[in-house]
């Protein structure tokens, strides 16, 4: 588990960058730019460059093959400005091929979404709460190929994708008829408008009336490719929850050392050293689940599934309370709009609920360890 | 309740009732009344609201228990009782609530003058004077005592310098009660409370923009205003006694706010959907907004047995710390709930993909995260009880 | 809701009483007692001299009829010093006589039991768990009368007892087959057995095997009232359990009063006054709580279920969690069988699971309003 | 973590598997060898427990990473962890944990004399003296700084007087390390480290019954005792720099217990029962399992996390803080729910109503209220982590 020397550089330099590139001001300037599509190209170009967008696509393809690991130290670094970027959500298009694309796939596509040419996504959910089994688009055989109709939302980073990675219904019935589609955004007969978040991410609506696609835009793969997909983003999102919710606890310890109250320091008060303490102590819980989950997307392990969703649940308990601690803990300031506080309180919003909550993982762990 | 009620006050009750049948507009019936509390220009602009603001000032019902020599009626604690269950009974509200209302004005009545009680109570009873509380500063938050701004006895006039921060709607007010250092080699006894016109030359509002939107509070700068000698409450240094009793009357009444809020259920069965036994079907949310719906209502009645064991005219006590710790601890994981109800529809901002009830949960879930700051932090008001109510010792 | 002068009166005469003649000592006492019966007869007798047996009975019948809420103060008083007492389970036998009794039964227990020379009691459970719908033992027509069959297991005071109201299954079938009998203890078929518990208590094990009473041991009602007695119980209970934290939360602030580590009263650490602020606060809720559901039962409302559920969950969580500080608190001396912590906590182990634990009414209250 | 042995570990662990086959008596497989540790009569009554203690003492992997002069293997801490692996591979145990091992053994090879070492560690390493701990008093707790046991210069020995509590199997002990004071005009810096022989005359333990009805720890009384000049670890008033070393170690060791716990989830379906789709019937209670044991899961992979981040050859971190308290509220958790199974069947003390499985889970429960206090409170825990891991200011 312990890290090698290139994830030891690829972490370094990724907290430099961000550090330097993307401080917390890039995402308050995403907030009110009109028609933004929630990221800075000019820094995707540069992730680009650094081939963080190549991280986990096949060597052959022109990545790097560091594995998904790697891929959770860029995105915890990332997550620590609340950076916003389609790094995962354009790792997940990979991920999507490398585990059900054929070879004509996979060539199609790899070679642009490692060099950042192409932003990839993944349209999974409908409505307001993560169900991939409800799934309602539906892909309808027509000549050789698909038609799709349906609506998908919200789909991350969806204003800036070229491609979607799309769940669909191919047959009425069981929960297996579930199917992935690798459909191009600029697809007649899809329509897609943003949605206004409360954090600087704009993800969208996709319609899709009447969409057709070729036959090999068909992935292999159910129900539990889905999942198996699923569970990447889990681990990839938990990763960047863990960057966030250290660096806002590592914010508020700092504000604890300095904010003079009472003519003490407020670190100095028993009751909030316990108070940090024990959120020190959940951090550390978590951090060690999500390394876990993503270590076993590396190893292909049986268990990633419940890796996943532990990983998943921790950093949803663990970034709510820290993210509420860190408004609660900064007193007046935190509740301004100056402050990032309520940047990191927002944007922890939106990333506990995404892929699934903690309510909804915690359920998915007990049912998988037969409670 | 109203089973309970002597002759005398059956009568009263009925006397409240035909007034309101008579005196309250129709057009206001279910109008949530606090809009025209948190917007001047709203209740400037509405005639119908005027209208009932000046029938109900007419009767002093604003401030009942205050004497009728200031602008109030004079009754006792079971009448003011009354008239706001008749306002809740008739679908009104009382267009006269206000800080001056709840704080600035019993404060008066118990430290200030002759002069400054008939200078000032009745344009707080009629709701035509507003005010604003200048207490806060950014380097002290909740150590209140370490406040600077400074304040020089210039012979005929005081002279403030100095900045506030987290006050209240500033930019709407017309006066302001302010804590100032008279004395900086005393800390609590180097302070005094003043009134400041907030059309004095050298004062100025700016509206801080909050993580929910919206701008509520301001700071205001203080720079070589002139205040007249009279408009000192109290003692010179004697301002933190005055202050403690403002802050008492504050916390009673954050404490009783938003006691019945409705069931979240019916939301939950919308979003979220129902088992085959018509249970919500998220049985882990379920048990957790269970949980709180099961607190909301012991609060309730907490609320309601305080009163109880209160009795009649007593002042605030110690007490209330306890309650705004409870309802804020309710409050803001009912707020938590609503967000996780709707998912991500409970995270939208500012377009037409959410609907309005959509983002009015979300914008309310990002500003509930005040009510353990605001009104004396869930720190200070548990140190206050394990003082004050625990009697446990200093360190 | 505010005390009568009656009601002061007793509560005051309840709290000297208990303070003198049944302090944390006399339960200790009954703990290694060999074949006792989980109570102290002298003090029963006292008890009854006082007129507390007859606190709900009709002053026809030899009572007082002050009602739950009065019974609720001293079953308060009782509950702060862990006296064990069947004061709770005899008037449970009163409630169902007076809810479910025609005149000849009553006119044949209710004076009995308002002197004290019968002690009552309530027999529902069969398993390790609170299910009053899963009872088993069966009630046979045969002759005029019926056949009872079954296990009863915990039956509080169960050894103590002279009369059992019996919850019974009359038929096969749906919910509403249960019915209550009132049953002498000396009735032939019927043996009992003790438990030995964890606090200083002895239910019982109640065996009938053929047990044949008459017509007249059969109370009316069904389903609706076996809730409705048992939802006194709950309330009943509720108050004993307010004593007990009431108590514990006393104790343990006067040791934080006077321990002394680190050269400073343990009680001026900050984090320790936090907890005892917060823990305070819980304990004003259950007050609420407690009181609104002993009041419910003197004015027969509607929602008496939802206040019963409330209350005892209420008193469940929060003796729950100041009964476990209060051995946390006191450190070292706390874990010691000299000390009085450990029987708080063991005490409070049996009440919070008896007549259902938080997570029962919890339940119950959600499905009583709507969730 | 097999996969990953160079080949010379490969080799050892062969080595030790092989050893094990031959060596292990069959009749001790799978026996909880904790029962030989607690219980100095039931270890000494057993001769297969004997046989197998000095078979893996001659060998010296009680203590694998000790100088093998000392009754150590002179083992990396690689071989050391082979050996642990290899044992619960066999369903064997080390028969040779004690206190000894893992608290004055590591403090000796620190700060002992040579001639203390020689003279103690090889009978912890073949566990034929055994050792408690005399740190705690009743008037210091958790404040063990302030304690008054005193020990006076007698010029040829030492003579020691006071009372010691919490001492785990003093009634039990040959030998006690102890904190004594030699001077009281200093707090820390008057406390020295003595070995003291429990068989000296003027030394008596008594057992202390806990809620538990176990009666693990004593209190001790030392009447006048002398001790020899040659029996002091480390400098004279210099006792609280070994003490605090000692208890890092201990710390480390009570971080790493009972990481591996199975699921509770047989057990509520056999207490509790199952609904339609076959989860634990009640919801709430099944939530609250849930919980914990994810917590519990992602405490095993914390544990693995910090081993493998620390690497080789370290000494005790601040981080055991952090994993004690977290460990003991995972653990306290997980005793209540086991109770909260079995309801009523919980709650038993003395007799034949209930399963001995029953009873040792009430037992347990009882017991683990201890987890939070002994080994230093989740209160003192916290301190250590806000101020040494957190650098957080002193008040």
């Amino acid at each position: 588990m312990a890290l090698n020397d290139e994830q030891i550089m690829l972490k370094d330099m990724a907290a430099g960058w961000v550090k330097d590139t993307m401080p917390t001001t890039a995402a308050r300037a995403l907030y009110g730019a009109p028609d933004g599509i929630g990221h800075a190209p000019d820094a995707w170009a540069e992730m680009a460059a650094m081939g963080w967008t190549g991280i986990i696509v096949p060597e052959a393809h022109g990545g790097s093959d560091f594995g998904f690991r790697s891929l959770g130290l860029v995105l915890e670094e990332l997550g620590r400005t609340l950076a916003p970027s389609p790094l995962l959500s354009s790792a997940l298009a990979v991920s999507a091929l490398r585990l059900a694309g054929d070879a004509a796939q996979q060539a199609r596509w790899l070679p642009g979404l490692a060099d950042g040419s192409v932003i990839g996504t993944l349209a999974v959910d409908e409505g307001p709460r993560h169900a991939p089994l409800a799934t309602a688009l539906t892909a309808t055989p027509v000549g050789g190929g698909w038609r799709l109709d349906g609506i998908k939302r919200p789909v991350q980073d969806g204003m800036a994708a070229h491609l979607a990675i799309v769940v669909a219904r191919v047959a009425d019935g069981g929960a297996d008829d579930l199917a992935l589609f690798a459909v191009p955004c600029d697809v007649a007969g899809l329509t897609r408008d943003p949605l206004d978040q409360v954090d600087a991410r704009v993800p969208a609506i996709y319609r899709f009336d009447g969409v057709e696609v070729g036959p090999d835009s068909r992935l292999v793969g159910g129900t539990a490719m889905v999942d198996a997909l699923l569970d990447r983003a889990r681990a990839g999102l938990s990763a960047e929850m863990l960057g966030m919710m250290t660096q806002a606890f590592e914010t508020t310890l700092e504000y604890l050392k300095t904010r003079v109250q009472f003519g003490q320091l407020i670190g100095s008060f028993q009751a909030l050293q316990h108070r940090a303490a024990d959120m020190f102590a959940e951090l550390q819980l978590t951090r060690s689940a999500v390394e876990a989950a993503l270590s076993a997307v590396d190893a292909d392990a049986d268990d990633l599934p419940t890796r996943a969703s532990l990983a998943k649940a921790l950093a949803g308990e663990s970034l709510h309370r820290i993210s509420r601690q860190m408004v609660q803990l900064h007193g007046g300031i935190g509740m301004t709009h100056e402050h990032d506080a309520g940047l990191y309180l927002r944007r922890a919003g939106v990333a506990e609920q995404c892929y699934g909550n903690a309510a909804f993982h915690r359920e998915r762990w007990g049912r998988l360890n037969g409670f | 309740m109203a089973d309970h009620d002597s002759t005398a006050l059956q009568d009263f009750r009925q006397e409240v009732r035909s007034w309101l049948a008579e005196n309250f507009p129709a057009e206001l019936k279910g109008v949530d009344g606090t809009i025209y509390q948190s917007n001047v220009h709203t209740a400037a602009a509405d005639p119908t609201y005027q209208l009932w603001r000046e029938r109900f000032a007419s009767v002093g019902w604003g401030v009942p228990t205050w004497p009728v020599r200031y602008g109030g009626a004079g009754l006792g604690t079971e009448e003011a009782v009354i008239i706001g269950e008749e306002l809740a009974r008739a679908g009104a509200f009382n267009p006269i609530r206000s800080f001056g209302v709840m704080m600035l004005g019993p404060t008066l009545l118990e430290y200030g003058t002759e002069e400054q009680k008939q200078t000032h109570l009745p344009y707080i009873a009629d709701h035509t004077r507003r005010w604003c509380q200048g207490f806060s500063e950014p380097g002290a938050g909740s150590d209140l005592a370490s406040l600077q701004t400074k304040c020089t006895d210039m012979g005929d006039h005081w002279l403030v310098s100095g900045q506030k921060i987290w006050t209240s709607g500033a930019d709407q007010a017309d006066w302001c009660f302010c804590l100032v250092r008279t004395d900086t080699s005393r800390k609590q006894g180097g302070i005094s409370f003043l009134l400041i016109d907030m059309k004095s030359p050298g004062v100025e509002a700016r509206p801080i923009v909050l993580i929910s939107g919206v701008t509520h509070f301001c700071e205001v700068f203080f720079t070589d205003v002139k205040v007249p000698k009279e408009n000192l409450v109290g003692e010179v240094n004697g301002g933190w006694t005055v202050a403690k009793r403002l802050l008492q009357f504050e916390r009673d009444s954050l404490s009783g706010v938003r006691s019945g809020l409705g069931s979240l259920a019916p939301l939950a069965h919308q979003y979220v959907g129902t088992d085959a036994e018509g249970r919500i079907a998220d049985s882990d949310l379920r048990g957790r907004m269970i949980h709180n719906a099961m607190r909301a209502s012991a609060y309730a009645a907490t609320l309601e047995r305080f009163r109880d064991e209160a009795g009649e005219g007593r002042g605030p006590s110690n007490g209330v710390s306890v309650l705004k710790n409870l309802w804020s601890g309710i409050a803001q994981e009912r707020a938590e709930l609503e967000v996780e109800i709707l998912g991500s529809q409970g995270l939208g901002w500012g377009d037409d993909s959410y609907a309005d009830e959509e983002r009015a949960i979300t914008r309310h879930w990002l500003h509930s995260k005040a009510y353990s700051i605001y009104g004396g932090s869930y720190e200070v008001q548990n140190n206050i009880t394990a003082k004050r109510s625990l009697g446990l010792p200093d360190a």
